[in-house]
């Protein structure tokens, strides 16, 4: 992917962007947590989610992937209607019967075979050579870096994702930063909820919500 | 999150429909509406009683008819209406159609509970038993069922938007099923057995029958509409109530 | 593979590696039918009269109570979430899973249906009749059940919620079945019914289980 | 509160506030059982003559086809896990969810009978049989569900297993139930049978259970 | 509680110990985890495992609390059988249909009202005020802590902590770094697997499972 990187923009172009998010207000179980909320997520960067926990960055993620309907403001896509995206939760969509590798031929099938395949997507988070075992045979860390295979094997330019690091070991933390390089290296976007220090190679501001 | 929060558009229906608006008129008219059904009910009931004829075969019992049949016709009418009203729900996202929604399907049920007990009380003298698999019958049952479940559905989502959503889904779904229903059973029962039960049939009546009959029908009618106002001013109140102490456990 | 061909095999792979429902449900099935005679006395006229009846309250209910796994998983584990994001439109994703679960729950009934065949004393031809019955009506039940199941998962823990949203809704699939299977001279249209209404409601429902599932993740 | 206590309230609480409350509950066993005459035939003598087995039917399917939520969210969550280590040992623990799920089940369906009797055309000393046979009865169907439960959850594969296990161990629950039900000179013994049968399994059911349980973890 | 911590131990005392493992050995899935593992727990001491994720901790914790069966070795408990435990697994035990009171009531009744009230325990977590919130409306974050409230509505000598801080912010960790340092000082001993720097007040040894 290093090639790639090539494609960066030349220092003084503004580049051009993902999304561009304006006046959002967003409340939950009838309480807000959030209004008038102003973002944007050019190419090539990343946008990290910070705050303390129940600030709401899972709900906004939730919301700029229209699960959740904000109260008020605007989701401006540039391509018009909204590309398909991909959305990292929580819970990392790992069926324990089904194999590794199944798991991630299921997600590349559904999604599109439009990235790596599901070996060489394993052999990227680190569970390389584990393709025939039962997913539900894996650890926490395990199942959630198979969790972060489902973002390879079909490219998305959006990615939104949810603690990716959660109950990740530190390699798994740089394994993560890689990743997130990686992707923007490749003009991708990708908006991130973390409480973990993710140390970025590429463009990448913090957006801090629930500020006490 | 707030129901005030659906911009009223210009045309005139949705300024009525629009929640603020319709506490606004909606309370002015409840007590000439009272009234007037107050009157056709002690109308209606006059005649029933002591202005028309007792059946020859099945006697004074046939004054249950009066009760009877309104609350039949009802049970099916308020099921219109909350078709009607999930329909506002899904398309337009009114939030006035939830509220109607939600408040006529406890009538709706009551309404069909009642057709239900008239009618088994009425079985009993004529056809010697409270319950006959009958078509009719049997449909009222299955639809009684159907208005329970939605019941419980209302009361199984605490967040009353997705509820309106999701309930609008199923009375949809029933919408569509219904005259499925009515028909297939209508079909089956006359199907397994000849057709010896006797299936009440409306036109043989006599006049004498029909005027208070008629009466009836509209008190009941208006009576629905008139308890359908009440309840969802109460349901828009009771919103708004939670929705301010939503926002105070919030910022505890 | 294609994306819906993807659900279908994933959710074939599933349930008969996990728990291998397929065998349970036959062997359910025909457990089922042969509890009955225990509660209705071993009157063999009555029981072979009463066969068809029989066999299509064990698939009612087999179908519709057994209904809440459909979606309970994928919206546990986040797959609902991610499927979201699928390549095809989440009616598709539905319809795959509800084909998947046709296979998984009507096509066993058939198999089993011979067994039940002996085991209430139906001749050949009510058997015939009986299995042709399921056939036409399974996909009806499944489409009610798929719409159970989506209104479940926005219940998250629906319990018998959704079997008593869906039970009396699905009536009309018992009576057409019920009615085709006994044969009587209205059975052919009763076939003609079950197919309708199986043709409909599977066209219709993925329409109305995708709109649950999409509210259901607010 | 004492822990047994606790137990049982939390289910109470978790069963009637999440979907399905109690109204949820009776209607179900009305439903399961005002659906069988759809497929069997509206003739009433007929049905006067069923109402029995179909009542007993219909509350032999409703426990065993739900019996499967038992443990498992239990599962899904750690509480499980965590609940080994309860001041009381896991067999109590057992003992009160069995308990509470009676009171979910068992008792609803007494309930739905008096509705049921008039839906089937029972007579009120037929529906008087038919409700006693129950209350002595569906505690022996309750523990035999619990057991199944644990076994489905320590093989963590859902689905119909569970009963399919249990259905053969409840079967003479179905025939002496029915057979007490209908009331004819065999009923006085089937009762005592029915009584005995609940007052063993009730008494077995936790230890059973609790060690299909314990197995569970590994 | 820190005035309890005056019962911290005289410094030549050896302190007595809540358990004795020796020549553990335990597999999963047909692999090997690890063999002949010795480790103490002393009064007033923290162990902390770490290790690459699979490495085992959570697998090792689950064979102390008598879950997994090992292959070999014994455990040797102090008063002659083990004691209860308290176990607090990856999944935080929290039923989303009852409010965060009536979650940590039930657990109090359940494991014994030896500890605090919920009220008091929900301050210490830091959901002071949120009693009365169906824990189902909890975020990630937030259901993570009111599963570490259990610990503190029951009094239990000894704690097995599978990443208390999954998905804690900041002020969680320290938050369970205090948990920790406030049940150490009062004697107990807990035994924690975590990727997190806990940054502890009292003794601590760690554990590397799982080295490359
Ligand atoms: C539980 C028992 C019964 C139920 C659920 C029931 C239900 C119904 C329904 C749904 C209607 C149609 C109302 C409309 O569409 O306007 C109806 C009408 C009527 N029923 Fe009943 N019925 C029951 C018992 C009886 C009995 C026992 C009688 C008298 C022997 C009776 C006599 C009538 C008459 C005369 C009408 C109005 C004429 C007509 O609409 O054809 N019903 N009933
Ligand atoms: N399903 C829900 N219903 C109602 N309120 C909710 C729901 N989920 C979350 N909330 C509320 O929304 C707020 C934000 O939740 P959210 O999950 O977005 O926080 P978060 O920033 O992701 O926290 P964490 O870091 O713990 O993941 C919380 O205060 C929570 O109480
Ligand atoms: N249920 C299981 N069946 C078979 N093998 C399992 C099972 N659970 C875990 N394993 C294996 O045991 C090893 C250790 O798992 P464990 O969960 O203890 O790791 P861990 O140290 O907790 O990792 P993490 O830091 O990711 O939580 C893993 O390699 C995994 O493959
Ligand atoms: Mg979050
Ligand atoms: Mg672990």
């Amino acid at each position: 992917m290093a090639a790639m990187s090539l494609t960066a923009p030349p220092p003084n172009a503004l580049p051009p962007q993902h999304l561009e998010v304006s006046g959002l207000g967003l409340s939950r179980g009838g309480r807000t947590l959030f209004e008038g909320l102003d973002l944007r997520l050019g190419h090539w960067e990343t946008l990290l989610l910070s705050g303390p926990n129940g600030a709401g960055k899972s709900s906004l993620l939730l919301a700029l992937a229209g699960v959740l309907r904000p109260d008020a403001g605007t989701l401006r896509w540039p391509g018009g209607e909204r590309p398909l995206l991909h959305l990292l939760g929580h819970e990392s969509a790992v069926k324990p019967r089904l194999t590794l590798a199944e798991n991630l031929g299921f997600w590349r099938s559904v999604n599109g075979p439009t990235g790596m395949t599901p070996g060489a997507a394993l052999e990227a988070v680190g569970l390389g050579g584990l393709d025939r075992i039962e997913a539900g045979h894996l650890s926490a860390g395990q199942t959630r870096r198979l969790g972060l295979g489902r973002l390879l094997v079909s490219r998305r330019d959006i990615w939104l994702l949810d603690e990716p690091t959660a109950s990740l070991d530190a390699g798994g933390v740089t394994l993560v930063a890689g990743l997130l390089a990686a992707h923007a290296a490749t003009g991708g976007g990708a908006i991130v909820a973390t409480h973990d220090e993710l140390a970025l190679t590429t463009p990448a501001t913090t957006l801090r919500l629930g500020l006490p | 999150m707030s129901l005030d929060a659906a911009a009223p558009k210009p045309n005139w229906l949705s300024r009525l429909a629009h929640p603020g608006a319709f506490m606004g008129w909606s309370r002015p008219v409840l007590l000439p509406l009272g009234l007037l059904v107050g009157l056709l009910f002690a109308l209606g009931l006059w005649f029933a009683f002591f202005n028309s004829p007792a059946d020859y075969q099945m006697g004074d019992t046939v004054r249950i008819m009066y009760v009877h049949v309104p609350n039949a016709w009802l049970s099916q009418f308020v099921y219109g209406v909350m078709a009607v009203a999930s329909l506002g729900t899904l398309v337009w996202r009114h939030p006035l159609a939830d509220v109607a929604a939600k408040a006529a399907a406890p009538l709706g049920a009551g309404f069909t509970a009642l057709a239900l007990y008239t009618g088994s009380l009425w079985g009993r003298p004529t056809w010697g038993t409270f319950w006959e698999w009958d078509g009719r019958m049997t449909s009222t049952l299955v639809l009684f069922f159907i208005y329970l479940g939605i019941i419980a559905l209302w009361r199984a989502i605490d967040d009353q938007l997705r509820a309106a959503r999701i309930v609008a889904v199923v009375t949809l779904v029933g919408a569509l099923d219904i005259p499925i229903i009515k028909f297939s059973v209508d079909w089956w029962n006359t199907l397994h057995q000849p057709s010896s039960i006797l299936t009440p049939s409306g036109p043989r009546m006599p006049g004498s029958l029909l005027t208070p009959l008629f009466i009836m029908l509209v008190a009941f009618t208006l009576l629905f509409l008139l308890l359908l106002l009440v309840s969802m001013r109460t349901e828009i109140l009771r919103r708004r109530a939670d929705s301010l102490s939503r926002q105070a456990v919030g910022s505890a | 593979m294609s994306a819906f061909a993807a659900i279908v095999a994933r959710e074939l792979r599933l349930a008969l590696r996990g728990g291998a429902d397929a065998l349970t449900l036959v062997l359910f099935f025909v457990m089922v039918a042969a509890v009955v005679p225990f509660a209705i006395g071993p009157d063999r006229a009555l029981l072979q009269e009463l066969a068809p009846g029989i066999v299509w309250i064990a698939a009612f209910l087999a179908l519709l109570l057994g209904l809440d796994r459909l979606f309970r998983d994928d919206d546990a584990d986040g797959s609902l979430l991610a499927l979201r994001e699928a390549a095809i439109p989440l009616e598709a994703v539905v319809a795959g899973k509800m084909l998947a679960h046709w296979l998984l729950t009507g096509v066993p009934l058939l198999v089993a249906s011979p067994l039940l065949a002996v085991l209430l004393g139906m001749d050949s031809a009510a058997w015939g009749r009986t299995a042709l019955s399921l056939l036409l009506g399974t996909p009806a039940l499944t489409a009610f059940a798929t719409i159970g199941a989506a209104i479940t998962v926005s219940l998250r823990r629906g319990g018998l919620l959704a079997p008593v949203l869906m039970l009396p809704l699905a009536v009309p699939v018992l009576i057409f079945g019920a009615a085709m299977s006994s044969g009587g001279d209205g059975s052919g249209g009763a076939a003609l019914f079950l197919a309708a209404l199986s043709l409909v409601s599977v066209a219709f429902c993925p329409f109305a289980a995708a709109l649950a599932l999409r509210v259901s993740g607010e």
